[in-house]
């Protein structure tokens, strides 16, 4: 019994090891330019509790098996435990834990403690059951507000822009694929129509909420890399919990040359017209 | 100057079946009725995500018979994705409140809490019976969605606003539905406000003489401190629970800002905010989680001393770290926020709390081992399952450290990652903690023993079920496998990990059907088993003193006078290998 | 606790007070059962407050609707609730002295004060309703300003009421000699932390709403 | 099944004191309500009123509540659990203030 014990802890132990070391299943490709951070963080923490995972997984199997009752004559050990161990390894781990979280500072902060460059592209995400709208502000620059007795997918109009009225609104592009150019900062102002959904590009490592009455600015830029994968084409998913369609709640992101950008948006507000 | 407790007992023995086993005052009977309770619910939490697992990974197929528990759910038999998320609510809500909140706390607490401390039985019996019997309602209330119009809500268990709050509107469920489930918690969190302060008031003051608190069992500090986490916390969702009562029938609108449209239709609502009610929800849901584990932790404690035939290894930093967990714990509820919208600073001040909250997880696991180390290990079932327990809550805790940093939760937030770490922490071994002690006081509760053979093998299956079920969950998120997705087909990078999903399911298929091993043991072994004798484990905490099982008021109108601390197990010079908390005799050693 | 005994539990002496055998606190388990409602219900109250507090900070303009009769009204009635705890101090004191039927008395005027306090409250509710003011509208602005008043005010006067409830039957029950000295104070103890409450929500939702002349 | 206290006669105070108290208690409603009048700027306002209610508050647990009076543990015990748990609700108010520019209303 303790033999068995301690193989299939240890057996578990491994395996669960080997599948992150052989990256059997792995993160997505990074395609932005703070991912590496993260990235960097992830492998901290990783290698940081694999260590603790093997000592301890492995402590306890060979404890098992080793202080197993053989039935013979030998007491166990009287010991209440050991303050100055208790003091070490509180100290240690406190040490490690809070550490490696403040490594982390800088990586948080660069995402969200400062706000993008004021050259960054701006564009609205709009979410709603269960789908993604997304739109820019066309030549002027300016978002044309929003009018909520106006707002209807019936009619095409999910947004609810006036733009026969509100001149802001006029030369808004609205489209249900997201465009971005590559090496330029892009800052996303989130929105939720309804209910709570959420923004999520793995290869972007870009996830945030789209919160009702919030508007949620996020930025982020997309590396020369973003051009290499799938056509530079990426899934955004909803991964808020937020009815009955949530399951098939995407749209894309589309990665392009800065030229590529500015032809796909013109030919965007043509077709508007 | 004030007198000691008084001896009598406040109610005589009841006769009539109904005083008896129905609304008994007596802690052992409502013990019983808790652990029945979230028996039950386990059995039906288990069901709905046995079916959840199969219309995951063959969302097409018919299940056999799930169109006659719900003709509208599943038409012909085939799950539709918004009865998918019903049946998601109802596991996580069945599994978080009248599960793992009832069963380790409610359930043993309230059975042994009073034997281990030398009283007859809790501080306010008649309290205690209303704390049954309105959970017991909340169940009820709960489970009545089901038959109700368009069925349980679909918004899962935080039940996050605005869609838990506009009505029916917003998908099926949330009319009826979701108004009974907000009505069931409010229930639920009277009874479990009643029932915390029952038990603080138990602890301190009706320990028998000599019973310091330096002195009590590791199970009764677990109570004590989850008792007081649950009185501080509850009060909490009450409030939360109320408010959102009154925006889905009152029309207020603290949780739901203006403006909103949703399926095309005005929301009239207007000024309040969605991350109000995330906040009120997880002030109250993260000391929850510890209110889940906690208990099971005391119980592996006491179970892993008994069974190495060592006290406990750092008995007084035990004790600390699960104070350190507790009051932490009411600082780390934001972690659960890092991509909602919340304050990125504050958002960041909770990781760092959240972080340290890992210092005293450690210290535990530390100390389990210490307690094996140099023990001389009796490897019966419970003794396998409180093993098991220390396995998973490293597994999952150390996952959790990776979820605790803003940048890292960044990827990882609302995938697979984050349902593996915490259905292995909290979900599994808690449920472990509670067959260790199943297995452990089952003689004490009906006086029977168990049957060891079906537990080992119940033991096996599940042990190595869950990491088959869980560990993949960990690899999952790091895809990004989001979940409360009914099916994966519906997005490109899904797709490819379908394979993995199945494989999960056909585990999930396995260890739920083990658990029958353990249903059939437990039915069986409480008419037919092996009589049980007063101390079968030779252990030495007080309930091991009186007859198995214990007389009506615990002690047969005896005092008994506590000496020394819970764990004396292999004491130099004692004639056994374990002394009893309550024998007077000197010994060598402290 | 004698040192004697103390040896031969073997404790230290200071460890005697948290030995067992007795309340740590040296006050009965009823007593102490309702201090930690009290700790609990606090809680849930100020949860509410902080949620109102949360609605009000968001919503830049805040009406500010009370006239100086409604502002005079709720000073009386926190004038009547903290003499009902002065009335139950004096309950708890006869109860302790023993006087059976005085303490009947002063908690009667302890109910009544209570039930003045409903009927003010009452009043007020039904002059708002009359204004127009809803749990979702009302005349002055933010809509907010219903749900919150009403929510506070409402879950205030339930505890109001319940313990108007409560001290009846502890008076009644004091009289027949079912009820000690204890239970006397203890339902005091209730009935305190329902005056302990308004003592935030007056200022709160009525003095920081008040309007100027 | 309580522990039950005798409490001997010396144990009740003097009326005296509640009167005092009580006096004091109406004395810090009528500086409140005169307060509301004065044209203050509006956190100035809440720090003033808040503060003289926690006096008012504590007035009432240590005198009527006869906290004063009991062990100083029970006090030990009940307050700064509440008064923790209290002040990490004020956690929510950063966003709150959040809103008052992120919010689309």
């Amino acid at each position: 019994m303790a033999l068995a014990i301690a193989l299939v802890i240890a057996v578990i132990t491994v395996i669960s090891v080997y599948v992150f070391w052989a990256h059997v299943w792995w993160l997505p490709v990074d395609v932005s330019t703070h991912g590496a951070s993260i990235d960097h963080q992830f492998m901290m923490t990783l290698i940081m509790t694999g260590i603790v995972f093997v000592l301890a997984q492995l402590g306890l199997a060979y404890f098992v098996w080793k202080y197993r009752d053989r039935g013979d004559r030998r007491p166990a050990k009287y010991s209440h435990g050991n303050n100055a161990l208790e003091i070490t390894w509180t100290t240690a781990a406190f040490i490690v834990f809070v550490g490696l979280n403040l490594l982390g500072y800088r990586s948080w902060a660069s995402m969200r403690f400062t706000p993008a460059a004021a050259d960054a592209l701006r564009v609205e995400v709009w979410g709603e059951q269960f789908q993604f709208y997304f739109r820019y502000p066309g030549p002027d620059g300016q978002f044309g507000p929003t009018h909520v007795n106006l707002m209807n997918d019936a009619t095409g109009n999910a947004l609810g822009l006036d733009r026969d009225n509100d001149p802001a609104s006029k030369d808004d592009i609205v489209t249900a694929t997201l465009a971005i150019p590559v090496n330029r900062e892009v800052e996303l102002i989130l929105h939720s129509k309804d209910v709570g959904h959420s923004f999520y590009v793995r290869e972007l490592r870009v996830h945030q909420d789209l919160v009702p009455g919030m508007a949620i600015p996020i930025h982020f830029t997309a590396s020369e890399d973003a051009l290499n994968y799938n056509g530079g084409r990426y899934e955004i998913v909803c991964t808020q919990l937020c009815g009955l369609g949530h399951y098939k709640m995407r749209a894309f992101l589309q990665v392009m040359t800065q030229e590529d950008f500015d032809k796909w948006l013109k030919q965007q507000a043509e077709e508007q017209q | 100057m004030e007198a000691h407790a008084v001896a009598t007992h406040a109610h005589a023995a009841p006769t009539g079946f109904i005083r008896k086993y129905i609304f008994s005052l007596d802690h052992k009977v409502i013990g019983k009725q808790y652990y029945f309770l979230a028996l039950f619910s386990v059995v039906v939490g288990i069901l709905l995500s046995v079916l959840m697992r199969w219309h995951l990974v063959w969302p097409d197929a018919r299940i056999p018979l799930l169109d006659k528990l719900s003709p509208t759910g599943a038409p012909g038999g085939i799950m539709t994705p918004e009865y998918y998320l019903s049946l998601l609510t109802m596991h996580g809500t069945l599994m978080v409140f009248f599960v793992l909140t009832t069963a380790p706390q409610s359930g043993f607490g309230n059975f042994l809490l009073p034997i281990q401390i030398g009283a007859e039985d809790m501080a306010f019996p008649r309290l205690n019976m209303l704390s049954f019997w309105v959970t017991f309602a909340g169940l009820v209330v709960l489970l009545s969605s089901f038959f109700v119009g368009d069925g349980p809500p679909l918004s899962g268990w935080t039940a996050y606003t605005p869609l838990s709050a506009v009505g029916s509107v917003a998908g099926p469920g949330e009319g009826t539905g979701q108004t009974l489930w907000v009505i069931s918690i409010a229930l639920f969190c009277v009874g479990s406000l009643l029932g915390a302060l029952n038990f603080i008031t138990t602890t301190l003051d009706l320990r028998t003489r000599g019973l310091t608190l330096m002195r009590l069992p590791l199970t009764c500090w677990a109570w004590f401190i989850t008792a007081v986490l649950a009185l501080l916390s509850f009060a909490v969702l009450f409030a939360a629970g109320v408010l959102l009562l009154l925006d889905r029938v009152g029309g207020t609108s603290f949780f739901v800002p203006a403006g909103l449209v949703v399926s095309d239709q005005r929301i009239a609502h207007s000024g309040g905010s969605p991350l109000l009610w995330q906040h009120l929800f997880w002030f109250f849901g993260h000391p929850e989680v510890y209110i889940a584990i906690l208990p099971g932790m005391g119980i592996t404690s006491h179970v892993l001393s008994t069974f190495s035939r060592k006290p406990i290894f750092g008995y007084r930093a035990m004790v600390y770290a699960m104070m350190a967990i507790g009051f932490l714990g009411f600082m780390v509820w934001g972690h659960h926020m890092f991509v909602s919208g919340m304050s990125p600073y504050v958002g960041f001040a909770f990781s760092v709390f959240t972080m340290a909250i890992g210092v005293p997880s450690a210290i535990k696991t530390f100390n389990w081992l210490g307690t094996l180390w140099g023990g001389k290990l009796r490897l019966n079932t419970a003794m396998l399952f409180a093993i098991g327990f220390v396995s998973l809550f490293v597994s999952g805790g150390l996952s959790g450290l990776f979820l605790a940093q803003p940048p890292v939760d960044t990827n990882l937030h609302a995938t697979y990652f984050v349902v593996g770490h915490f259905h292995l922490v909290m979900g599994v071994a808690a449920i472990f903690g509670m067959f260790a002690g199943t297995f452990f006081w089952f003689p004490k509760m009906f006086g029977r023993m168990m049957n060891e053979t079906l537990g080992k093998i119940h033991f096996w299956i599940t042990f190595v079920g869950v990491y088959c079920i869980f560990m993949p969950m960990h690899f999952l998120g790091l895809e990004g496998n989001i979940r409360r997705y009914s099916r994966f087909t519906d997005v490109n990078f899904l797709v490819p990990l379908i394979p993995l999903h199945k494989f999960m399911t056909i585990a999930a298929f396995v260890t739920a059907g083990a658990q029958f091993i353990f249903l059939f043991n437990l039915f069986w072994s409480m008419f037919k088993g092996e009589k049980a004798t007063e101390n079968p484990w030779e252990a030495t905490s007080l309930e091991w003193t009186v007859p198995s099982p214990p007389p009506f008021d615990n002690f047969a109108g005896r005092h008994p006078v506590v000496y020394r601390g819970p764990y004396e197990f292999s004491v130099p010079g004692a004639p056994k290998d374990y002394v009893m908390q309550d024998a007077p005799e000197p010994v060598a050693a402290h | 606790m004698a040192s004697h005994e103390a040896v031969t539990l073997g404790l230290h002496e200071t460890e005697s007070m948290w030995a067992g055998g007795r309340s740590p606190f040296a006050v009965g388990s009823k007593k102490l059962g309702m201090w930690l409602f009290i700790v609990s219900d606090a809680i849930t109250f100020s949860a509410l407050l902080i949620a109102y507090s949360f609605v009000r900070v968001a919503s830049p303009s805040w009406p500010r609707p009370f006239e100086s009769a409604s502002i005079a009204n709720a000073t009386v009635m926190t004038l009547i609730l903290l003499t009902s705890s002065i009335t139950v101090v004096m309950a708890v004191r006869q109860a302790k002295l023993g006087n059976r039927s005085a303490v009947a008395g002063w908690l009667a005027a302890t109910m009544l004060g209570g039930i003045l306090f409903d009927v003010l409250h009452l009043r007020e509710w039904v002059g708002l309703i009359e204004e127009g003011v809803r749990l979702f509208k009302n005349p002055w602005g933010t809509p907010q300003f219903g749900a919150a008043f009403f929510t506070l005010t409402g879950l205030h006067m339930t505890h109001v009421t319940v313990g108007v409830v409560y001290l009846g039957v502890i008076a009644i029950g004091t009289k027949r000699g079912k009820y000690t000295a204890e239970d006397v104070e203890v339902s005091g103890l209730y009935w305190h932390f329902v005056d302990l409450v308004w003592m935030f929500i007056f200022p709160l939702v009525y003095l920081m709403s008040a309007k100027f002349a | 099944m309580h522990a039950t206290v005798e409490h001997p006669a010396e144990h009740v105070e003097p009326k005296r004191i509640f009167l005092i108290v009580w006096g004091f208690l109406l004395a810090l409603t009528g500086v409140e309500v005169l307060l509301a009048y004065q044209s203050l700027e509006i956190k100035v306002m809440l720090v003033l009123l808040m503060t003289l209610s926690i006096v008012k508050a504590s007035l009432i647990i240590a005198y009527f509540m006869h906290l004063r009076y009991e062990r100083r543990s029970l006090a030990l015990v009940l307050m700064p659990a509440m008064v923790f748990v209290i002040a990490m609700l004020f956690v929510v108010f950063p966003d709150s203030l959040r809103l008052l520019w992120m919010s689309t209303q």
